[in-house]
């Protein structure tokens, strides 16, 4: 019999990484990963390695319909094939969705051996290359999570209230493909993955339980690409965020791209168009991804490491920590020159 | 072949649809079946009943393209399957049969073809900056129209390396790694499927 | 009959399969070893309230098995688990951990079964939230406090039942059905309405399998004299809001939609599993691959253990059991070890 | 600040969703004291599997019954029972002897008002 799911826990490798990155993140997150990097390059100590030959896993177009399985697989083993020729074995996907279809795709060639051969004729075909399997195959937030009291004890901030000493009400928000696909591959499992939460204790906050916790963000991958269908895409959010707002809380974090984004951006939406607020004082709620997590408490720039993209404006929360920031640096480029500013979002002080 | 053995066919059949108890875990939170009528319990039993002219409707129709793809079905089920996974397989056999044109939410794989198919093999990413239009994206706001008319000035302050080779963040895919993409597009049978999205829609 | 008066035979377990083993066997004329790891007779009789279909008090029928045993040829060596049987010499020697506590010409297993630990369900949220709890635990409430089920000081409004909780589940590898949870569901939601009845009671059933005697009477006494409510379909997640209650998620598959209800009370109908302390036969295995229960040489036939010249298996041991059921099993499987005893 | 702009798609949705907090059964309780074996239905479809009327499609006895105990249905969902032909064949073969002829009677008695203030054409 298996064991309770909330004390599963996995193998992640300790050191030496592959990483590929996620189409989504690099769109909407553009500080993220590289924020990701830095951290385990300078903060942790750590070797990890990005080949600029990697692609897209295809993941968006194989849950589109518009990609095969087989074609994907033979992408998914083009990578593998990089990371063999680099001289690596450990894997750290950025994306939920690629480390889903990673792990899919894996567990399918574990129990179809033929296939496996079939996908290592293919890639010969297509690019004389060879591959092999990953020894060690995680999500980023895996990494932050086997590294999240370390990061703990050279934190320059805490997920703390300065005015109150509270700590921080935090939503986490798993992407579905993170633990949901296999729940053996996800730390805690399916059903209350402790990935997040882990972050969210160590550094000082608190995590808010409520009962859409588990529920998809909506993506729906062609349930939001194509326009008249994005109304499934909302609705899910909008599930979400009426399920949380009575707890309060002070921000979301999530660890799939896809999710921290529509987690964002719909509740812009949804002010828009119902006039639906689900944050305190008529703010809307912050949403973080790990990495942004990890590097707020770190005590990088909010700046530098993107805050700013983000449709829900930051600085209350900034505050609310205690967090330096200067407010004339937000919407300037490299050199610090002002680029122009979107149209501004109300923001109250509570 | 009949629609039920091009079903049976697909390396993810075994692990998707074994005999089903009706027991609805699968329905009750499936954030499509709250959304549309569409109930996925009722999707295995309609594949494992393997009557042709009901695969043949449902393959025509709008019911296999609810569902979005979240998986949340898989982790509950008591007999191990994926109702997310099965209609993978359905929406395959539909475009391989053409029967995808029939229906209205069907005919949008051309769009998705279109769009993040060739995103894929012309920038090696599914999605680009430049290809997020905010005409088309008005709920991605005002931010997202400031990086994307910005996108080179924003992108940059992250990466000098943004738009360039070599590696880092959005980095442009070198012309050899787009040839091996195309060539496994090629020798993988996704181009002969974009083929039959393009022939089927212009029925 | 026995040419040797001094044949012994032991039985390993005092709930209601071991009782009636050993007083069968008592009655016939043949000396018993009675073992069992807890200190008393009546297994997990000892914490129940009311037995269905008839709702009798459990304590009554423990105190008449009790008035059974008070027989000379019964000797009592409780407060020991035995887990393991070994072959000496024709002799079968029985084990606690490394020691030997005796020995007998014939054993008789009925070690009975343990609850489903709920807590591998995790998306019930046993363990988790306060307001779920097993039907076992609900059994204890009724018997001893019933107070305690109330909501914030009050009658509940809403409780819901969830059936098949570590039953018929791939998940947590356990593909059989306990059979006695739908009953104990029916019995039980009956038991709530008649202690509140303002509050809904709902079951949420896969199939309901009311197999025995007087239970589809019972069941249909449920729906329409106490009104209980029941729903075609599993629950699919539990979680809990603000003010502690918690919310089901299922699909009524009798209307084809998913369907939420928030309640005061879960109870998980948890299901049957093997006992850790179940007896293990040296050099053999007994066990059925697939479920993990002892299982017998030739189940049409008899109680025996394939391979186990003198040993059977009496009870819940051997499966999902009801009470009637595991009594007459254990009687059965003691004349089954006189007849092995006598053609020996 | 609502319907600023058009966004291209509806938010809508959820209402698929049977919702057991604030479903009305009203109409229940008033059934339940109105017909006997009200509530022993097992849900085997012997009636809307014998009903001439269910044979066209429309009326499903067993669900309409079943949704009733459970949320009050449509008027849309209300309005199929307009095709039964009061044959009481349904009666003949239920398992569990609930006057199903009459329980349509009451169901068309107890809902008439309901369905008239709601579509003022009936």
């Amino acid at each position: 019999m298996k064991q309770y799911w909330k004390d599963y826990q996995k193998e992640i490798a300790d050191d030496n990484y592959f990483y590929v990155r996620s189409c989504i993140r690099q769109n909407f997150f553009p500080g993220a990963e590289n924020l990701f990097i830095d951290i385990l390059k300078n903060k942790l100590g750590k070797t990890v390695f990005e080949d600029a030959e990697h692609t897209t896993c295809t993941g968006i177009g194989y849950h589109t319909d518009v990609v095969p399985l087989e074609t994907t697989m033979t992408v998914i083993a083009r990578q593998f094939a990089l990371m063999k020729e680099k001289g690596y074995r450990n894997m750290i996907a950025s994306c939920v969705t690629s480390f889903g279809l990673y792990s899919e795709v894996l567990d399918m060639w574990k129990h179809q051996p033929e296939l496996k051969e079939k996908i290592a004729g293919y890639l010969m075909e297509a690019t004389g290359r060879t591959f092999e399997e990953p020894e060690n195959m995680v999500h980023a937030s895996d990494i932050l999570y086997k590294y999240r009291n370390e990061i703990a004890s050279i934190a320059k901030y805490k997920l703390i209230n300065k005015t109150t000493g509270e700590p921080l009400k935090v939503v986490d928000h798993i992407g579905c493909h993170y633990a949901k696909t296999f729940p053996e591959r996800g730390v805690g499992g399916s059903e209350f993955p402790q990935v997040l939460t882990g972050l969210i204790t160590a550094w000082g906050g608190q995590t808010v339980d409520y009962p859409e916790r588990r529920h998809c963000c909506g993506f729906g991958f062609r349930n939001y690409l194509v326009q008249p269908n994005r109304g499934y895409s909302i609705s899910q959010s909008k599930i979400k965020l009426e399920s949380m707002k009575p707890y309060e809380p002070d921000l979301i974090i999530a660890n799939c791209p896809g999710c921290s984004m529509f987690l964002d951006r719909w509740q812009y939406t949804l002010e828009e168009t119902e006039g639906a607020v689900y944050g305190t004082c008529g703010n809307k709620i912050p949403v973080f991804t790990h990495e942004e997590l990890a590097g707020l408490v770190l005590g990088y720039d909010p700046w530098e490491i993107g805050l700013q993209t983000h449709q829900v404006p930051v600085e209350a929360l900034l505050d609310k920590i205690g967090v330096e920031y200067n407010p004339d640096l937000k919407y300037t480029d490299r050199q610090g020159n002002l680029i122009g500013e979107p149209e501004l979002i109300n923001q109250h002080v509570c | 072949m009949e629609i039920l053995r091009q079903i049976q066919a697909d390396p993810r059949y075994d692990e998707s649809c074994r005999s089903c108890l009706n027991c609805g875990v699968c329905t009750a939170i499936c954030p499509a079946a709250g959304y549309f009528d569409y109930d996925p319990r009722k999707i295995v039993n309609l594949v494992r009943e393997g009557d042709e002219t009901t695969l043949t409707e449902i393959i025509s129709s709008d019911l296999i393209w609810y569902c979005g793809q979240c998986m949340s079905c898989k982790p509950r089920c008591p007999r191990g399957n994926v109702p997310g996974i099965l209609i993978q397989i359905l929406r395959t056999v539909s475009i391989n049969s053409g029967l995808f044109a029939k229906s209205g939410l069907g005919l949008q794989q051309l769009v998705l073809k279109r769009g993040i198919g060739h995103n894929i093999l012309e920038t090696g990413y599914c999605i680009h900056p430049t290809r997020v239009d905010p005409a088309v994206h008005p709920e991605q706001g005002p931010v997202w129209e400031w990086m994307s008319t910005n996108a080179d000035q924003v992108y940059s302050r992250f990466d000098t390396g943004y738009d360039k080779e070599g590696p880092g963040l959005l980095r442009k895919i070198s012309p050899k790694a787009l040839g091996e993409l195309d060539r496994i597009f090629d020798v993988t049978g996704c181009k002969e499927l974009w083929r039959k999205i393009e022939d089927g829609a212009a029925k | 009959m026995l040419e040797n008066e001094n044949h012994r035979i032991a039985v390993i377990g005092a709930g209601p399969a071991g009782i009636s083993a050993a007083v069968t066997a008592a009655e016939l004329g043949i000396d018993v070893d009675w073992y069992d790891k807890a200190d008393q007779i009546g297994g997990k009789l000892n914490d129940y309230y009311q037995l269905f279909p008839d709702r009798t008090s459990a304590m009554n029928v423990l105190q008449e098995f009790d008035n059974l045993t008070g027989t000379a040829r019964i000797h009592k060596h409780f407060g020991k688990a035995i887990n393991h049987i070994e072959k000496n010499n024709g002799r079968l020697v029985l084990m606690s951990d490394h020691e030997t506590v005796g020995s007998a010409d014939s054993v008789i297993v009925a070690t009975g079964f343990d609850f489903f630990d709920a807590r591998n369900k995790e998306e019930f949220g046993y363990g988790m939230y306060n307001q779920v709890i097993t039907s076992p635990e609900l059994e204890q409430k009724l018997k001893t406090n019933p107070d305690s089920l109330k909501f914030d000081g009050e009658a509940p409004a809403n409780i819901a039942f969830v059936h098949c909780v570590g039953s018929r589940d791939q998940q947590i590898g356990i593909n059989y059905c306990s059979r006695l949870c739908c009953v104990t569901g029916i019995k039980q939601a009956i038991e709530m309405r008649e202690l509140f009845p303002s509050c809904r009671v709902v079951n949420f059933y896969i199939d309901l399998r009311a197999f025995g005697s007087g239970y589809e009477e019972l069941y249909r006494e449920a729906q329409e004299k106490h009104q209980v409510q029941f729903i075609r379909g599993r629950v699919s997640e539990a979680s809990e809001n603000q003010q502690h209650r918690i919310v089901l998620k299922a699909e009524d598959t009798l209307m084809g939609r998913p369907l939420k209800i928030t309640v005061d009370w879960v109870v998980l109908l948890i299901g049957m599993v093997p006992s850790c302390t179940q007896v293990q036969v040296a050099d053999h295995q007994c066990t059925d691959q697939e479920t993990g229960f002892l299982k017998a040489a030739n189940a049409f036939t008899g109680h025996r253990l394939d391979g186990q010249p003198g040993i059977f298996m009496a009870g819940a041991c051997g499966g999902p059991m009801s009470i009637p059921e595991a009594a007459a099993s254990g009687k059965a499987a003691a004349t089954e070890a006189l007849q092995y005893l006598i053609n020996r | 600040m609502a319907g600023k702009r058009n966004f291209g798609f509806d938010i809508q949705g959820g209402g698929r969703q049977i919702d057991l907090d604030h479903a009305d059964t009203s109409l229940a309780s008033e059934l339940k004291d109105a017909v006997n074996a009200w509530s022993a239905c097992i849900n085997c479809g012997s009636c809307a599997a014998t009903c001439p009327s269910g044979q066209n499609g429309g009326l499903n006895f067993r669900k309409l019954h079943y949704q009733i105990r459970l949320e009050l249905p449509t008027l849309q969902e209300l309005s199929t029972l307009s095709s039964c032909l009061l044959c009481g064949k349904c009666q003949l073969v239920c398992p569990r002897g609930i006057p199903t002829r009459y329980l349509s009677i009451q169901i068309m008695q107890k809902t008439k008002h309901y369905v008239r203030e709601n579509i003022p054409s009936v």
